[in-house]
């Protein structure tokens, strides 16, 4: 396996264009690099706990439909760090941004988690 | 047997320490402490005393009833309080400067140019450098096509955008420029202005606009322009990102508040201006001599600010205001930040004020309507017995490795107190203003905490940086794992450690900051003072005649104060080192060891 | 075309700047600046000379044999020169401390015992508690079950290690004890001895053994006896582990090395001695007014280091020592880590110093050989013209938003010149020691490093620490990514970011602490001779008189210098920047700019 | 999968119980835990990527017969951090310390790497 440029993963599946879009600016606006890949899996847990495993960063968001999550590497599936559902803008902007912010070990975006 | 209490009552705590006397000899059993209750010296304190009491007896299986003699201390009457004067305020006129740390500009570098709404950009011509502003209405996708449609027709050299779109709008422009975002009030930027725009490397602060003569070089002003725009260069040092706008009024104005003038009526009388600052403030009091009172110009903050502090002490005591009097302060410089007045970005700055402790003295403290209540509810005998420093030095001399003549230094909440007790035993004592809850108001002050309750465990407990959810960073650099992942709500954050659970500081404030902030509030207040204090008792007012100093009271706790002092003293030749109070009770319980102990030296004369 | 060149010799740096004259009026071409080559002031420096015209010409594309004129420097005859003085000594005799801060000792507490080695341990007994030494002969298994073996039979309360295995140890052990490892010299702590232990929790300092009474609690020694620890309590402050032995002469003594004192020959004689601190001689010195020369006592380290100075300068001016004078100190108050001598594991204190710079003066510099020798190797006309401070004032003046009266502050590598030039061209100026090169040594002495070299790279280039093979911490606290994972040599190392490539720094220091440290040095000296510079030329030396300040030199391009000084003369409300010479040079090339301008109002006298 | 406890993965194949037990060594006393798991490959290499990948820690070592090396998560298979040969008791030690270190993100010790 060759090493990964470092860049936190996106795992989508059927996912809603503008969650993906408004979650995408959110990690640019941060400045952290970001790759989105198509996955046959369905279970936003999964996706996102899998897109954390496998980034060199330790950070990934999985979309399915219009669910979207945050993970850290090595958080159990499931247990996601953030989860949100039928989200509006401002929602999807600081998921992303706090899943940059993870990486550039910043608090996180709406402190009061 | 003969159960003998000693009962001690400060400002902050009440502590409490219980001997059985046998053939003359007393046995030390146990001690306990409270929080006081109510305002040293009232009555309300009785409460406070009879948790204390209880507390100490349940750890010995006895009741407080048992107890025959109870001895309370003749309470100094003085009492430390702490207020805040901020003597500058920065004013922004005409909306001239944005200096602020978005945490994600883009495009570092400078650029001159007009101010133009995005919306008139059509308006504008080919040969006039702008400098493009777009409120948060736009998406980002539009800013960044409207500039590239513009790309040939208008000389765009730098943006400035309401929303946290900056790297979004330059990751899609043709040609890289500078742009500052985060600016809330960007609809009060004026347009057809003259402005320079500079970001910042990251991690880097801005360099020419921080700097007069590069705002002079960007915005070619002269030499008396140069002079009007120095407070705002000032005012940038240490920004990510700055715009200075070039407009015939704005400007950034320091102006110092009518903080008024102190008197000081002594053995020679004195009269210092608040904004000369703590040195000359300290300064005009140690020329004083003795002091009979200190007040404050009327109708300023600082006449107010006096006045309330004596108010509050007479209704407390019952005493007439005019019997009031203060005997001392202690006063420290402090640079408090403060949101900036007309700012555009919330711009802070950091303006100057001075903290001050006051030392309030009032006739008497009416302790034995505290001894009477004691002995309706207890029905045992109470005794007021000694004074507080006397006895404090007697608990003292309990510290292994001590001998007359000895100092202590009582670093308590509101005063910090010093008596040398020589071998004849003969005790000088001094009361002076500044402690442990000036230090907490320092701390919250220049932090600009919500909470003065954060600032007292910012005081009291080491801190750490969580990095991830399973590591965090200590102050002192080491890293330290968590058995498990950690709550992501501490993610990020700095946290106090306790050694029971984690605090985690809500403001945004690097850890570093927070510590040296810290270290320098319990310098500024503990060295001055140890040293004033002490200089006061000492034989000859010289420390070289102190050979050894014991710390005692709740701040020699602190986990970093008595190794300041012992470091100052170190320079004296002075012993000097937290109290070890019956080589057991650490700095604490040095009054109440003291009153149980002078009952062996004392006349016994029976009072109910 | 007429091209006019201007040279200014620096003791660090020579820089030129090239102009052309068309009809009377002077266009600027460009400029270079090189590495001065011998010392300035001697014919070594032409070579460095050439380079630089070499450089700026060929920018240009022309030939330095083109040039029709060539201004050089009229350079003060004045050299500063650094050297420092440690006046403590710190001596642990008997062999009765330990004070270290292994990486990894074991069993947080503390514990208090006789010494004996473990092979002793068979012949002690069971009631006395013992505190078991170990060399790293014998294995950690083999300690460990050791001690498991006596773990009734004997009473062991705290271990010393000379390999580091004090983990491994403890992870063995069936009775936890605190274990203090890596102890170099293990063999020379006597046996039999009552000592006291502590390890202090990971990321915190020893509480007990820091304070003296702490020490006379737990080794119960009379008062007498605290006062010979104290020393010992204070080198123990901030340690992670430590060893208090009680041996009848055991000491730990801080012995004042007999430094000598200063003779300062001026209006008003002054003697003072280096001991008294940085504080007592810049005092000295500001009372002695007009100075005419300084001596040190001889046969004394500072008798030496002046003597040492004047006799270089003297060698190379080929003037008699007796010639040459000292006519500026700075002095600065420092702290050196220093292995602390008899010390068990290589303990370091941290001792007394003072780092001094000097101002050599000698009658003349040999400027006319220089020119002698450019005219000879370029066949050009060379002038010597204008003294080097007016000469920098003309040369700031280009700075955007200055004008007259102005002050210049050089900030160079051995002087802090300054300059005060009024609206009618008078000019007061002053050359003072003590600038870039003293707050390198202050650095590299503070810090404790090998290489002067690491100490100038610390002082020009922010920090950074590397915290894993994908990212490293900015000292602002920013997270920076590497594109690729780094080295290993550099993880977990403190670097500096100079913008090309990454330096390690190879000593283990945190970098907040190399971070104070490098602003710290930076602030005694530029903002203490800043401020001692410009009242010497104020007008009625009152820094409210100087309404512009232009800072130009070396120095003043640091990256936080210039912030420093705006900061500190923000408070008498004068303009204070990084100059801009010409718009376009920063702080650099002011003098050579103003020996070109000057060329406009000389009396152009032909001289060959 | 469960959440893997933090500590050091130290896979072994046929491994000098010697090299074991002095890595081990080192890497306790400075305080990290570790988990040594018998592996049914032979490659060092191999053993100290994997050892490295799946350690919560990201820090792992392998050891193959009288070769040890040490990784870290997300360096490339093949280029081992530290790889020693033969070595003696100092040696492992010492690796096994670094192992150890670069969790605790402190300098490697035996500088000059
Ligand atoms: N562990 C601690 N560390 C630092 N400061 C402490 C600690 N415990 C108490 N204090 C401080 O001690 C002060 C109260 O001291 P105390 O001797 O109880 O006052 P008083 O004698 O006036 O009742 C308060 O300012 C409190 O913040
Ligand atoms: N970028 C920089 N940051 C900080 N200091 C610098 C920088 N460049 C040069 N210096 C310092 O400037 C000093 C030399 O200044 P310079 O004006 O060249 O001296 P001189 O006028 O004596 O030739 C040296 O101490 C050097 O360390
Ligand atoms: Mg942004
Ligand atoms: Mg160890």
């Amino acid at each position: 396996m060759m090493m990964n440029k470092p860049s936190i993963f996106i795992y989508i599946s059927d996912a809603r264009t503008d969650l993906l879009h408004e979650i995408c600016a959110g990690i640019e606006e941060e400045g952290v690099p970001y790759e989105v890949r198509e996955m046959p899996v369905q279970d936003v847990d999964a996706l996102a706990y899998a897109a954390a495993e496998e980034s060199v960063l330790g950070s990934g968001i999985g979309i399915a439909g219009d669910t979207a999550a945050m993970q850290l590497r090595k958080i159990p599936k499931g247990q996601n760090i953030f989860k949100i559902v039928h989200p509006g803008r401002e929602q999807c902007r600081a998921l992303g941004a706090n899943s940059a912010r993870a990486v550039k070990r910043q608090k996180f975006k709406g402190n009061d988690v | 047997m003969n159960y003998i209490a000693g009962v001690d009552i400060g400002n902050s705590t009440t502590e409490v320490c219980i001997a059985a006397l046998e053939n003359g000899r007393l046995h030390f059993l146990g001690s306990a402490s409270k929080m006081t209750t109510g305002t040293k010296g009232t009555q309300a304190n009785v409460a406070g005393i009879l948790a204390a009491l209880k507390e100490a007896c349940e750890k010995l299986n006895m009741s407080a009833g048992e107890i025959s003699l109870i001895r309370i201390n003749e309470a100094a009457p003085v009492i430390g309080d702490t207020a805040m004067e901020t003597i500058t305020e920065t004013i922004i006129t005409e909306s001239s400067m944005i200096g602020h740390n978005p945490s994600t500009p883009a495009g570092e570098g400078q650029a001159v140019g007009r101010t133009i709404s995005l919306g008139h950009l059509k308006q504008g011509n080919s040969y006039t450098p702008y400098i493009v502003m777009a409120d948060k209405s736009c998406s980002y996708e539009e800013v960044a096509d409207t500039l590239n449609r513009y790309a040939q027709a208008r000389n765009v050299t730098g943006m400035i955008l309401q929303a946290d779109e900056a790297v979004l709008v330059e990751n899609r422009l043709e040609r890289k420029i500078p742009i500052v975002d985060e600016v809330r009030y960007i609809e009060k930027i004026p347009e057809g202005k003259l402005a320079a725009l500079e970001v910042a490397m990251a991690g880097s602060s801005v360099r020419m606009l921080s700097n007069p003569y590069g705002i002079a070089t960007l915005l070619e002003i002269d030499a008396q322009e140069t002079k009007t725009v120095t407070p705002i260069a000032k005012s940038l040092i240490g920004k990510r990102s700055a715009v200075v706008i070039k407009t015939p009024h704005g400007n950034v104005r320091e102006q110092i508040l009518p903080a008024g003038e102190i008197y000081i009526e002594a053995e020679k009388d004195q009269t210092v201006n608040i904004d000369a600052g703590a040195d000359a403030i300290m300064q005009a009091l140690a020329q004083a001599g003795e002091i009979r009172d200190i007040r404050g110009q009327e109708q300023t903050n600082v006449g107010n600010m006096l006045a309330r502090i004596k108010k509050g002490m007479s209704t407390v005591s019952d005493e007439n205001q005019e019997e009031i009097r203060i005997t001392d302060l202690l006063a420290v410089d402090t640079l408090a930040p403060v949101v900036i007045s007309g700012a555009l970005a919330g711009e802070t700055c950091l303006e100057k004020a001075v903290g001050i402790a006051a030392m309030v003295k009032t006739r008497q403290l009416p302790m034995e309507k505290i001894a009477d209540e004691l002995r309706r509810q207890l029905k045992t005998k109470v005794k007021v017995a000694g004074v507080e420093a006397v006895m404090a030095a007697l608990g003292a001399m309990t510290t292994p490795g001590t001998r007359l003549p000895l100092a202590i230094l009582d670093l308590g909440g509101g005063s910090t107190d010093a008596a040398v007790m020589t071998p004849k035993g003969t005790v000088r004592m001094v009361h002076q203003a500044g402690a442990g809850e000036l230090v907490t108001m320092l701390i919250q002050v220049e932090l600009g905490l919500h909470s003065k309750n954060t600032a007292e465990q910012i005081k009291r407990y080491p801190l750490a940086k969580v990095e991830s959810l399973f590591h965090m960073r200590l102050e002192s650099g080491a890293i330290e794992f968590f058995p498990d992942a950690i709550e992501p709500k501490y993610f990020g954050s700095v946290v106090l450690l306790t050694g029971k659970e984690m605090i985690r500081i809500d403001e945004d404030i690097p850890m570093e900051k927070i510590a040296a902030v810290r270290r320098e509030a319990k310098r500024k207040v503990f060295v001055t003072n140890a040293v004033r204090a002490l200089q006061a008792v000492a034989p000859e007012q010289d420390l070289r005649n102190i050979p050894n100093v014991v710390l005692v009271g709740g701040s020699a706790e602190d986990f970093e104060i008595p190794e300041m002092l012992m470091e100052k003293f170190a320079e004296y030749r002075i012993v000097c080192g937290r109290g070890n109070i019956r080589r057991t009770e650490g700095p604490r319980n040095a009054v109440a060891t003291g009153l149980v102990l002078s009952y062996l030296g004392d006349s016994h004369v029976d009072d109910e």
